[in-house]
């Protein structure tokens, strides 16, 4: 039995690699032959294409994320009309249904951007910075909007590339250009969390800012632990690609499914819980 | 020289070309320090002078490579600006440079015809004509005494001579008015030279105006009917033929420094 | 000088049989490539990488790739490089979105200004290639960045907030010229060879392949046109002209100033009849559409046997070359390899695709 | 030939200022448009981008990307690309990271052992560029996607599954090289400027810069050599005429494939000295490091002034490249504009900043 | 002139290089078709023939440029595999290419000294030793007749004659044991010319062995001791210096076709 799972995240990107560990977790578990595939950039023409390509080879069961419905949707349709069943995760709750997937596993980075913004508003936040690794990736994109609208203060998005260095010094840039700034939400923890946090103590605001972000890593879950962070904000993406594997084999074995959606996260992790997610990190499972 | 000037001025002609005063400057380097010239239709105008003596450097501002920093171009009579060499060129001035201006990696029929191609067929089909462009290629190279292999060889595998020879042919080919030819016969075989040294003969009879560049004082003196000595940047003057010897002119074409003394049959002209 | 020479059977030349005289051709080094890929594949991929739906599953974004790169590599042969071509995807499909959705233009209106306003960008980046002397490379490359950023601002401000710009197939449903641009062609002939059972089809009776998408009907046109050009008219010989030698080709009376601004107009054209193409298909635009596409040009174009210094290449060439790449990485997702491997694949085979082609080369043309 | 002419004072030649001489040399050009770019920030940046922690902040980034320019920009004078430094970072990370974390080794055998592989891949990306005479940036590309796929599957198996490689700070806790390769350089005397009250000290009394980055010294240092070894040395010499023209190059006896093989070394080895320097101060790894970075050396190198097509360039004004895309890149975040403009500002900066540099060269050295 | 060629048998010296039977190919175009020529120390052997004898691409295969499709070269008697044209130099054989090899845009001093550049100073500060540098090239083109302006001018701003002669003085400063010159006086003006002719004089007086090839019979005959004819990439033989009449050798070189007939002072020899 063959499942292919079709996402808009790159394998060597940390998120997404924990995704395929899920994935290939269950397929080990379950003993079904499964792909990941992915484009190599943020790139819905690419991926509607994939998931072209994945049809062709007629598998029993197809899991992909959603970024873009317009995009994909007829790709989508497509591999439903060829009796393939479909699950939709981690992107996409909100049109899954209505392109004919069965079930949606994982939840909208809007609402994980939301929550994070509550949180940090809560701490007492008034003046953000959202540090955004890969501007244009809409997925990216909708974490730092769904940031703003939870916030509620004033939040800047600071875009940066991949590089740790690069990101270190824009956040100490943007730090020491402004004063006020007292909140730092970064898009990924290993990319932006880890040098946003040696930024902040380089300028000597150690404590008075508070610094969380997306996704975990083992350095964020330290200093997370060491109180140099505020939380990191976990979708246990693990389960985004184990569970939906496991589902369409028990959907391909004796038609069971679940009913409803499965909610993934969002899921904060601060201090009290972070040493003990440090190992699962470091094994690429959280 | 310079009291034999004036033998120039009796000529009747108005001149299809003449240069007025010409300077040419590169950063600081003075390559050309006011140098008057003129050609007539139907003459062949030699231009002589010494290595870096500003010879090219000269023919290039008549030919719209290089835009003078000062100084006049009278083209027909009328003052001319010539933009580009394609404006040169429109104008009916061909020229052969010493560096040939050829592309190495296209074939000699595409180098021949490069920026005037022969097309056929109208718009949208209109095409290059590549038979008619590949038979008056070869037909031109082998008046000139070259037999190539085949028209679509790679100029830069072409022998010197050869890849010389595309050039003239070329120049030859399309030179309506004015023909300039630098160093042409520099890389040719004796035969090759003979046929160019005939073809000036020719196309002046034809009524074209050539500017010949060499410096060789026999091959000047067997075509030109004019001969104008650079030095330096600037015109030692002017001779007629008739005028003046060939030896006087080598002494001239030295810029006046003593040249190594040779034995053997080199003691009269090099 | 009557007397020339007559033309006799040149004993200086060695016989050379048919398929050296056409492997000397730089485009048939590509095919030799494209051969070696598919062989690859046919003996490692799931047979449905070459059924007809897997056929032209790996034609589309060769397709898409292949109009940039033949755009990019006539640029190549005039000697410039367009950087701008990925950016200009996204600016494009951005400008194209907003006429569309946020005016609610009809196709006939939109798709004209659209085009002008690429074709404008294109001489704005020409003349100051051109005017300053600048190299290309750092020009487009400013242009890279600014027309990215560009997309952004502009996607944000013709949404509201969002990167991503939705509802296009809506705003033309019934456009009639949207069928040119978009979809598939020769629907018809294909359901009616579904019903007679020559191509197959889904348990529900729709045919797997629904018909021939657009853009590889105007990927094969461009390059055909692109060869014709390059090779039989004149225009084609000032454009290697100017790639070979820009000095001597002005000296010989190429308008090398116009050559090479036609081309980069051209550039950002391919750009935006790529971005036309997937906007309508795929119904929505972002802010990383085409990203690093320019990259994927010029290696489809150098593939194909484009030199980087310009003077040399085909059209031909960069068409196989996009399909080497296009069916690399499609291709390896029909395979059962690890897709953490995926690049190094992609590398090796790039690799092993130019090298075959270069192998080949050498064995039948002789030493040199 | 015993009268040989005396040398005699040229009445062809103009005078010519300083100014104009030294403003020939490529390297100047670039260092004008650094002015440029000082100034405009000067104005429109906060004036914390100009304080010493602000100085080292953005010329911290830009010594990382300069060391790589610097090496790009010798092999591109020679005439050849490497797109592969950008992967070789990442890769050379990995390599040095297990060797640290999984194997334990002290930096005194970690790190000839990281150089000695990263060597060996130049040689095999020289070896086959020369040896099959496909152009370098087709062979690099193949290693930029080979070494950057190899660091992921090489990351996964040393961690067991995740993506970064951490620990290395704990490590190396007490190796006495740590200093040479990572943190700052000069502490003590910078903590005695803090105590002075020469340089600003954070209210409990550090200094706000504890030192110089050591990656600093290590580009300074290394542009410095470099410029020594291209004008001053016939290995210099040799290196342009390889780019200059290859062929006449070695008619003229110079040994062409040494010169490129050894170049291709020394851009191996100059991304992985990068690694080594981002491993031990970030004190992990990823499979993303280095992405992106050999383009951003060629523009950094492009930028100073080297040209695509070889034979000419110059590792100062790399260095200066460098120091105008950091300035850039890092001090917009300084400024108040929209960052979502960035890219807009980021293009237009560096078009304007190569547009400044040849203005000013134009004006000051006539025309051409 | 076949029966002439015995009258070389008659020399007593071991040829210094000895090219036995090459033939040179490039893919289907026969460029050489068996060329055997010997030069021994203390003499000038020109090499003469038509443009695209293969004359080019034959010195060529003795510098190391090409390897020989069939053949054998014999270096003072031992055969030897030149793998690049710095082993030929090495062995000390200098050549001026026609192409001239020399990179437009470095100065002149680097590329007179390219590839054996004098250094000063020890490692690690093993440097090149400029000011020698420039004043020995400054001081080697004023004996060939030219003023530089500076050694720092690039080459590719030089005039044609002035780049030549760049290249001619840099093979003549590093020749040690063989000097080939490949049309070396095509762009020179008559002062540098007779430079030259005398400077190859001078270096056969010293015990170099010189291959001369030109199109101009006079410089042929002024320097020469013997003369090998090339034609279609073949030998028409080899004569010694007194054997031969100018218009004996002009006609082979010509390759027994006819030339153009020219009025005038040509009438002799090109
Ligand atoms: N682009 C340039 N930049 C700087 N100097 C130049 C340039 N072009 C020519 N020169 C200089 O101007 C002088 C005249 O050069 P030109 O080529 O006109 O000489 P020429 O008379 O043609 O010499 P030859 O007989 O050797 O061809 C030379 O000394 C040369 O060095
Ligand atoms: N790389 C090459 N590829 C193909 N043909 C070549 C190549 N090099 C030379 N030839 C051909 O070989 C023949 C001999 O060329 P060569 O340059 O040796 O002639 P040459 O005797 O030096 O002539 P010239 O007096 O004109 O310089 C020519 O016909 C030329 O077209
Ligand atoms: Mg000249
Ligand atoms: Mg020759």
């Amino acid at each position: 039995e063959k499942i292919i799972v079709v996402t808009h995240g790159q394998a060597n990107d940390p998120f997404w690699s924990v995704v395929k560990n899920g994935v290939e977790e269950a397929a080990k578990e379950t003993g079904a032959d499964v792909d990941y595939r992915a484009p190599e950039t943020f790139d819905m023409v690419k991926m509607g294409q994939l998931i072209d390509a994945a049809v062709n080879q007629q598998p029993d069961g197809l899991v992909v994320s959603i970024p873009d419905a317009d995009a994909l949707g007829p790709s989508i349709e497509r591999a439903v009309q060829a009796g393939i069943p479909v699950i939709s995760m981690n992107a996409g709750s909100d049109v899954s249904k209505k392109l004919g997937a069965l079930l949606h596993v994982g939840q909208d980075e809007f609402t994980a951007g939301k929550r994070a913004g509550e949180k940090l508003k809560e701490m007492g936040g008034k003046d953000a910075l959202c540090v955004n690794q890969e501007v244009g990736n809409v997925s990216l994109d909708q974490r730092c909007a769904g940031f703003k609208e939870g916030f509620g203060g004033k939040v800047e998005v600071l875009p940066t590339s991949n590089d740790p260095t690069d990101v270190k010094s824009k956040v100490q840039a943007a730090l020491q250009s402004n004063a006020d700034i007292d909140t730092i939400l970064g898009l990924g923890a290993a990319t932006v969390g880890e040098p946003a946090v040696q930024a902040v103590e380089a300028v000597g605001r150690g404590g008075k800012v508070n610094v969380a972000s997306f996704d975990l890593s083992a350095g964020f879950l330290k200093d997370v632990a060491d109180g140099k962070a505020a939380f990191a904000i976990d979708q246990q993406q693990y389960l985004q690609g184990y569970l939906p594997v496991v589902f369409l084999h028990m959907y391909a074995k004796y038609g069971l499914i679940p009913a409803s959606d499965v909610a993934s996260g969002p899921n904060l992790i601060t201090k009290d819980k972070a040493s003990q997610v440090i190992e699962l990190s470091a094994k690429g499972i959280r | 020289m310079a009291d034999k000037t004036p033998a120039t001025n009796g000529r009747e002609a108005t001149p299809i070309v003449h240069m007025d005063k010409i300077e040419k400057h590169f950063g600081n380097i003075i390559a050309l320090a006011g140098v008057s010239f003129d050609v007539v239709a139907g003459e062949c105008h030699c231009l002589l002078g010494d290595n870096g003596a500003g010879k090219s450097t000269f023919i290039k501002t008549m030919s719209g490579v290089h835009k003078p920093t000062k100084g006049e171009i009278l083209f027909e009579g009328k003052p001319m600006v010539f933009d580009s060499p394609r404006d040169a060129m429109d104008a009916g001035i061909a020229t052969v440079f010493q560096d040939l201006a050829m592309i190495p990696l296209m074939s000699v029929t595409r180098n021949f015809f490069m920026g005037r191609e022969p097309t056929k067929g109208r718009w949208p089909l209109k095409r290059m004509d590549m038979q008619k462009a590949n038979d008056e290629t070869m037909r031109a190279m082998r008046e000139l005494g070259i037999n190539l292999r085949g028209p679509d060889q790679a100029v830069g595998t072409l022998s010197g001579g050869e890849r010389q020879t595309v050039a003239i042919a070329r120049a030859v080919y399309f030179g309506a008015k004015v023909l300039i030819l630098d160093e042409p016969t520099s890389a040719l075989g004796v035969r090759q030279t003979s046929n160019v040294l005939a073809t000036i003969d020719r196309v002046r009879k034809q009524g074209v105006a050539v500017v010949f560049i060499t410096h060789n004082v026999r091959h000047a003196l067997a075509v030109g009917d004019r001969f104008t000595v650079l030095n330096r940047g600037k015109t030692l003057g002017t001779a007629k033929r008739g005028d003046i010897t060939g030896n006087e002119l080598q002494d001239m074409m030295a810029g006046g420094q003593e040249m190594a003394e040779l034995e053997g049959s080199l003691g009269g002209t090099v | 000088m009557a007397d020339v020479a007559p033309i006799v059977a040149d004993e200086r030349l060695k016989r050379e049989g048919v398929v050296t005289t056409l492997m000397k051709r730089p485009e048939l080094g590509a095919v030799a490539g494209a051969i070696a890929v598919t062989i690859f594949f046919l003996f490692t991929a799931s047979p449905t990488m070459f059924t007809l739906s897997g056929v032209m599953n790996f034609m589309t974004p060769a397709a898409q790739l292949g109009i940039l790169a033949i755009g990019a590599a006539m640029l190549m042969i005039a000697g410039e490089f367009d950087l701008s071509i990925g950016s200009m995807v996204a600016f494009s499909g951005l400008i194209f979105g907003a006429f569309v959705v946020t005016f609610g233009m009809p196709l006939v209106i939109a798709i004209p200004a659209t085009f002008a306003i690429a074709a404008a960008l294109g001489v704005l980046n020409g003349t100051i290639v051109l005017k300053t002397g600048l190299p290309s490379f750092i020009v487009t490359l400013a242009f890279l960045f600014i027309l990215r950023g560009a997309s952004l601002v502009g996607l944000k401000i013709a949404t509201g907030g969002s990167t991503q710009l939705r509802g296009v197939r809506d705003a033309l449903s019934g456009d009639w010229l949207a069928p040119i641009f978009s979809g598939n062609a020769f629907t018809g002939l294909f359901t009616y060879l579904g019903k007679i059972g020559v191509i197959d089809t889904f348990p529900n009776g729709t045919t797997k392949v629904p018909g021939i998408p657009v853009e590889i009907l105007w990927f094969i046109a461009f390059a055909l046109i692109a060869t014709y050009v390059l090779l039989r008219t004149p225009q084609g010989n000032w454009i290697f002209a100017s790639g070979g030698d820009e000095n001597a080709a002005s000296n010989s009376g190429v308008p090398v100033r116009k050559v090479k601004i036609s081309l980069f107009v051209l550039t950002a054209c391919c750009a935006t009849l790529v971005a036309i193409i997937t906007v309508i298909d795929a119904g929505s635009t972002d802010a990383r559409r085409g990203f690093m596409k320019e990259f994927e040009a010029i290696i489809a174009a150098v593939i194909g046997g484009c030199l980087l210094t310009g003077g040399y290449g085909s059209a031909i060439g960069a068409f196989f070359g996009a399909i080497i790449f296009g069916m690399v990485t499609i291709g390896l997702t029909y395979t059962n390899f690890d897709q953490d491997w995926y690049q190094v694949f992609l590398g090796a085979m790039l690799l092993a695709a130019v090298l075959f082609n270069n192998f080949i080369r050498k064995r039948v043309t002789g030493e040199r």
